[in-house]
């Protein structure tokens, strides 16, 4: 059973890395928790559902849907919300401007979709595979997959090509990177796009995964997949993904062997107890405050 | 400048604020007094987390209300319904509540679906004496806070014996796990009258278990279940999660049947669960559209033709709140709940759309048949009816 | 007795040797000198002073207290005043509030007094608004009082940095390049101004700065840094003739 | 008093008005932390939850007074807000965020599975004991209180952690010892509000002092203007009825709420009267002395 719960952990934890790849890109960019990047995903699982039954897509052309819907609605969300404040105003007000854009997405997918839950229909052959005791379903895999390939491909954007060089010049010091000539606002543009991109593939895969579409899916998910991406230290994509899969399998550990009536608490309170200890995050690095 | 001009403009706010709550207190809207209709409030969420019990029983109010209009209304006075959205949340019922009953003046107050709203809502309506009458509050502790307080729905704490003692008995299933849906108050509520249940008919709970409502993730919890090797599973929460675990279920090969409450019985169980449900998930509930009474029927298929879709056990039990107060009314030729409230605790055997309905000794509704539901093809569909001992 | 005296005191950065076994001896009532190019260590001294930054080694004494097991706050309360390179002020609260904010480090009252306002606290903050006025009048900003410290100009938020570490009543005040973006009639005024505070306060002045006129002109004993190392110190006119000083400073054409 | 008061105003605007006060109670906690020390707290319901549990708890099984009950929960609250208080001695901004998120969701999860506090169905029939006249009197010593301390020195020093914290030190400023006093008082403040609340409802489930609650209290803060105190009391009038109001468009309502903070945020990011310094009008310089200093 022990393997068995780990694997779903990973599962779970690989769903979380997914969307804490996206806040931890636009933190370690504009400093700012995205809080409507959970809504974001809800709204690529959505797009993804009613491409699926109502425009009768297939997985593939879905997902891609998806994830252009998302990236448009990320960079529109950071074009109206966020990028008026960029520089004027305190975090806490950007903060409270992605509330807004969070509340608003909700209440709009409730008020056009309905408040009930949906499913997706099986667009997934569901094959379960055994090895030995261990079961393995198609979707699961699917996920693991996707999940690996978009860490490894957003590393070696971020590490090799301009627009990563670019990315971690923005990150470091956005006025010194705005002073060497780097259109920061396309940067930040950019990231929003790929980070909510990221989220709606999460969100169609996450939906597939789990049968179930609703308006308030994102608030819950997204609260935990940040606190994923603080722990593996914000800012860092490998993070992100450490820190989703740490949580997901300390989620699934605490209730099979704990109690899952504790379960969120277990979460946070590790969560918690990390911050205390290592401020920075499991994979971030220690910055020294200047004086 | 800046500063002055801020200034000035805050102080306007402020006037405009001070001015308009001065008005709002004063000034007691000039529509409560019309003589020549009878209102009631509509409590339900709307939007937020339990929106899908508040919208369907709103229907089913709207539809009473029309229904009756339709026929002249009661004592030559027309209904008119208020629909106010409390989203769930007490703070906001409480305000509805005391809205309803000094600005609107209504009569009574039908709702709310879930047993904590009501009980904040009842505390107002018994103070204010107006009537409270609830579609879907279950749970104990409701009528008991006094006797403008009533409600239309099967009780678990009746239901539930005859349900496991046909789980036991009928079906054999002996070695049972139960989950409970901590942050679910009907959940957490309704699992201990399972486990008293169980134990007095001789079962023996295999597996304890937990889930939180809105989890979309179960894996955890349907493996630990797989090992416990249990003949049946209680699952006390929602149709929502229901749906869910019972797809991890089919997910991980572990064929299990589930029991539940009429918590389980909303549309989307089968839409959401699929093929995991079908004849897997057996719940109890009062109402079903299988099989209805010729009463049941007709309202059934009034509903279909207004709503396009199939009504529910809420909109059924609000459906039956209305017509029995308006009955009560009726009966008392009288609108003052001080008068009609003595006529609605003698209710006896009225033939709702929900079942026949009797309030005991108590005010305690007594409802039968419990019917035993389903999803068969996508329907719901009737397993058994069992009597209520 | 020297005031201030650092012994044998280093510092590192992740493996950067910031300062390097630096001696200073500050003596009472004199107007004391740090200079030397970017980079020197200047400010990492002020730090290490006010409890910022732990020293990796050495020690240091204000008038016979080591200072290095004191946090920051209880280092201003003893009696050292500083102003920040970067202006620190507390933009959002007006010219006088800033000055009350020191007026609280070294305030007898505790906050239940304020909070209920007893006599003694209505008192001292009668005592509190008095000296504040006398020290913004002292600094030319007296009329600005009640303006929010982020409308002040450069110049004023300057001046309102020294008022403000002023208000701690400090024996030693530490002053981090008052001169940078000044012009020359400003700095002229300045060095009035510096002059007229330790007369009239009392009190010990050490100020780092790489501007060698204002240095020159006011201080009475100047150390000189590079590259984390003392070169040299002495009074203006030993240090003008240093050969060490000239090479790596003065020669460079300042 | 009361019995005047219900007879002169109806009783639904009466329970706005004392929603209202309680409303205050809870923001100006949150305000001593998040608006003047600038220690962003994500979890102000937390500290509610914690008085609300506490006083509806005792006095449903004990007989002590209302006024002991309702300052034991808001002691419970405090002291739990000085132990959230010491990570932000570590953590800054976003990660105190998080934490504060974290506390206030393991407080609630704890609720749910507290025997005493009946789980998830919540504590009903809590004795209603909050009257007009208790909430208006505390609410006044609040404001009051909170009037004379943000304008003593001390007040300023707990602005100036907020402005710049190195500063502040520099400035002699104790500013471990404020922050965790500033988190120990606002959760007390949230506490006394939930204590409040909870005696007020007849009726507290875990489910009411969620996230959304928390982020209900801090827009009260921030839309009126972060560390000003009639800005506070104004974001908490606005908020608290706009709801009632847009109950027209019922359904639109969160739509336009969300919105509302979007546009808050981008044309007054100071909130209603954040810029505004009442302070300006109280006070005076003191007068010019003879120059004494020849400078």
């Amino acid at each position: 059973m022990f393997l068995q719960q780990l694997l779903n952990g990973i599962t779970l934890g690989s769903t979380y890395a997914l969307i804490a790849l996206g806040y931890t890109m636009v933190y370690g960019i504009v400093q700012l928790i995205n809080f409507a990047h959970g809504e974001i995903y809800m709204f690529g699982a959505a797009v993804g559902l009613f491409l699926v039954t109502v425009a009768g897509f297939s997985l593939v052309p879905a997902l891609l849907g998806a994830m252009t819907f998302c990236m448009l609605l990320g960079v529109l969300v950071e074009k109206i919300a966020y990028r008026p404040l960029r520089g004027k105003s305190s975090r806490l007000s950007a903060l409270i401007s992605a509330i807004g854009v969070s509340i608003f997405l909700s209440t709009f997918m409730l008020l056009i979709a309905g408040p009930n839950t949906r499913r997706y229909p099986e667009v997934v052959n569901p094959t379960t595979y055994h090895i030995g005791s261990l079961q393995l379903s198609s979707m699961q895999i699917i996920i693991l997959l996707v999940a690996a390939l978009l860490m490894i491909g957003l590393n070696l954007m971020i590490q090799k090509t301009r627009l990563g060089m670019a990315m971690r010049a923005t990150s470091e010091d956005l006025e010194a990177a705005y002073l060497m000539g780097i259109d920061v606002d396309r940067i930040i543009s950019l990231t929003f796009a790929i980070g909510s991109a990221l989220a709606g593939a999460g969100g169609v895969m996450v939906g597939i995964y789990y049968n179930a579409v609703f308006p308030y899916m994102g608030t819950m998910v997204g609260l935990k997949a940040f606190s994923a991406a603080v722990l593996g230290g914000i800012g860092s994509v490998p993070g992100a993904m450490l820190g989703g899969i740490t949580l997901g399998i300390l989620e699934i550990m605490g209730v099979a062997y704990i109690s899952s009536s504790f379960k969120d608490a277990i979460a946070f309170g590790i969560l918690i107890i990390v911050l205390l200890i290592r401020p920075q995050g499991l994979l971030g690095k220690k910055i020294s405050k200047k004086v | 400048m800046q500063t002055k001009k801020s200034a000035k403009w805050a102080i306007i706010m402020i006037m405009v604020m001070l001015v308009s709550l001065v008005a709002g207190c004063s000034n007691k809207p000039t529509s409560t007094n019309t003589p020549d209709v009878i209102k009631l409030g509509f409590l339900g969420a709307k939007t937020g987390s339990v929106a899908n019990y508040g919208l369907p029983a709103e229907k089913g109010m709207k539809m009473a209300i029309e229904e009756l209009n339709a026929k002249g209304g009661i004592l030559g006075k027309n209904l008119v319904g208020i629909y106010e959205d409390n989203k769930g949340e007490s703070a906001d019922i409480a305000n509805i509540a005391t809205k309803y009953i000094t600005v609107d003046k209504v009569v009574a107050m039908v709702g709310d679906p879930c047993t904590g709203l009501t009980k904040v809502a009842a505390e107002i309506a018994q103070k204010n004496q107006v009537v409270i009458f609830s579609g879907g509050a279950t749970g104990t502790g409701v009528v008991e806070i006094g006797d403008y307080v009533f409600r239309n729905t099967l009780l678990d704490s009746m239901a539930v014996p005859s349900v496991v003692d046909w789980m036991i008995n009928t079906k054999g299933w002996k070695k049972i796990a139960i989950i409970t849906s901590l942050n679910n108050g009907y959940s957490t509520a309704l699992t201990p009258v399972f486990k008293d249940a169980i134990q007095k008919k001789g079962g023996t709970i295999a597996l304890e278990d937990s889930i939180n409502d809105k989890d979309t993730d179960f894996t955890a919890q349907v493996t630990k279940l797989k090992n416990a090797q249990a003949d049946v599973l209680v699952f006390t929460g929602y149709y929502q999660e229901a749906a869910l675990i019972m797809n991890e279920a089919k997910k991980q090969n572990l064929n299990i049947s589930m029991i539940g409450g009429d918590g389980l019985y909303g549309q989307d169980l089968a839409k959401l669960g699929g093929t995991a449900v079908e004849e897997k998930v057996i719940f109890y509930c009062g109402f079903s559209t299988d099989k209805p009474t010729p009463e049941t029927a007709k309202f059934i298929d009034a509903y279909k033709a207004k709503f396009g879709e199939n009504p529910d056990m809420f909109s059924a039990q609000y459906y039956d709140a209305v017509m029995i107060l308006a009955k009560a009314m009726t009966d008392a030729k009288s609108a003052d709940p001080k008068l009609f409230r003595a006529e609605l605790a003698k209710l006896k055997d009225y033939p709702g759309v929900s079942g026949s309905t009797t309030f005991g000794a108590n005010r305690e509704p007594i409802k039968s048949p419990v019917c035993l539901l389903t999803v068969k093809n996508g329907a719901f569909s009737l397993v058994d009816k069992i009597s209520v001992k | 007795m020297p005031i201030l005296k650092l012994s044998d005191i280093s510092m590192e950065f992740g493996g950067l040797r910031a300062l390097d076994s630096v001696d200073l001896s500050i003596e009472e009532h004199q107007i004391y000198g740090i200079i030397g190019p970017n980079g020197a260590g200047k400010t990492t001294i002020f730090n290490i002073i006010t409890g910022i930054y732990k020293p990796v080694k050495g020690n240091l004494f204000f008038k016979d207290i080591n200072l290095k097991n004191y946090p920051p706050y209880k280092i201003a309360r003893m009696g050292i005043g500083r102003t920040f390179q970067n202006i620190r002020l507390f933009q959002k609260l007006s010219v006088i509030d800033n000055l009350r904010v020191s007026a609280h480090g070294i305030s007898k009252v505790n906050i239940i007094a304020n909070m209920l306002g007893f006599p003694n606290s209505r008192r001292e903050e009668k005592q509190i608004m008095l000296k504040s006025g006398q020290l913004l009048e002292m600094l030319g900003l007296y009329e600005k009082g009640m303006e929010l410290a982020d409308s002040l100009s450069y110049g004023e938020q300057r001046r309102l940095e020294i008022a403000r570490a002023l208000a701690l009543e400090p024996a030693l005040l530490l002053l981090d390049e008052p001169a940078a973006g000044m012009n020359a009639s400003e700095k002229i005024e300045l060095i009035d101004t510096i002059k007229s505070i330790r007369d009239n306060m009392n009190l010990t002045i050490l100020l780092v700065e790489h501007d060698m006129s204002l240095v020159m002109n006011i201080c009475e004993s100047i150390a000189v840094l590079d590259y984390g190392r003392k070169i040299a110190d002495g009074d203006p006119a030993s240090i003008r003739n240093d050969e060490k000083v000239i090479s790596s400073y003065l020669g460079m054409g300042a | 008093m009361d019995a005047f008061i219900t007879q002169q105003i109806d009783a639904y605007y009466l329970r706005i008005i004392i929603i209202i006060g309680i409303n205050i109670i809870l923001a100006l906690g949150l305000n001593l932390t998040t608006g003047v020390t600038g220690q962003l707290s994500m979890g102000h319901a937390g500290f509610m939850s914690l008085g609300a549990y506490t006083a509806a708890i005792l006095s449903l099984h004990t007989t002590l007074p209302f006024v002991v009950v309702l300052i034991a929960g808001a002691m419970a609250a405090a002291l739990f807000g000085i132990i959230i208080g010491i990570p932000s001695l570590r953590l800054e901004g976003d990660y105190l965020a998080i934490v504060t998120i974290g506390f206030a969701e393991i407080v609630r999860v704890f609720f749910l599975n507290f025997e005493l506090g009946g789980k998830a169905v919540g504590l009903a029939g809590i004795p209603q004991q909050t009257t007009f006249s208790i909430v208006f009197l505390i609410m006044m010593v609040v404001i009051f209180l909170n009037i004379t301390l943000l304008n003593s020195h001390t007040g300023k020093a707990l602005y100036s952690i907020r402005e710049n914290e190195i500063a502040a030190q520099a400035c002699g400023v104790n500013t471990t010892q404020l922050k965790i006093l500033c988190f120990a008082m606002g959760a007390f403040l949230g506490g006394l509000g939930g204590g409040l609340y909870a005696s007020y409802m007849y009726y507290i489930s875990p489910g009411e002092f969620g996230f959304m609650k928390s982020i209900e209290i801090l827009n009260m803060v921030v839309l009126g203007g972060m560390g000003s105190i009639p800005g506070t009391i104004l974001g908490v009038i606005i908020l608290t009825i706009a709801p009632e109001f847009l109950r027209v468009v019922a359904d639109y309502r969160l739509l336009f709420y969300g919105a509302m903070l979007v546009i808050l945020m981008i044309f007054r990011p100071n909130g209603l009267m954040g810029d505004i310094r009442w302070y300006d009008i109280k006070k005076r310089l003191p007068k010019k002395e003879v120059k004494k200093c020849q400078s």
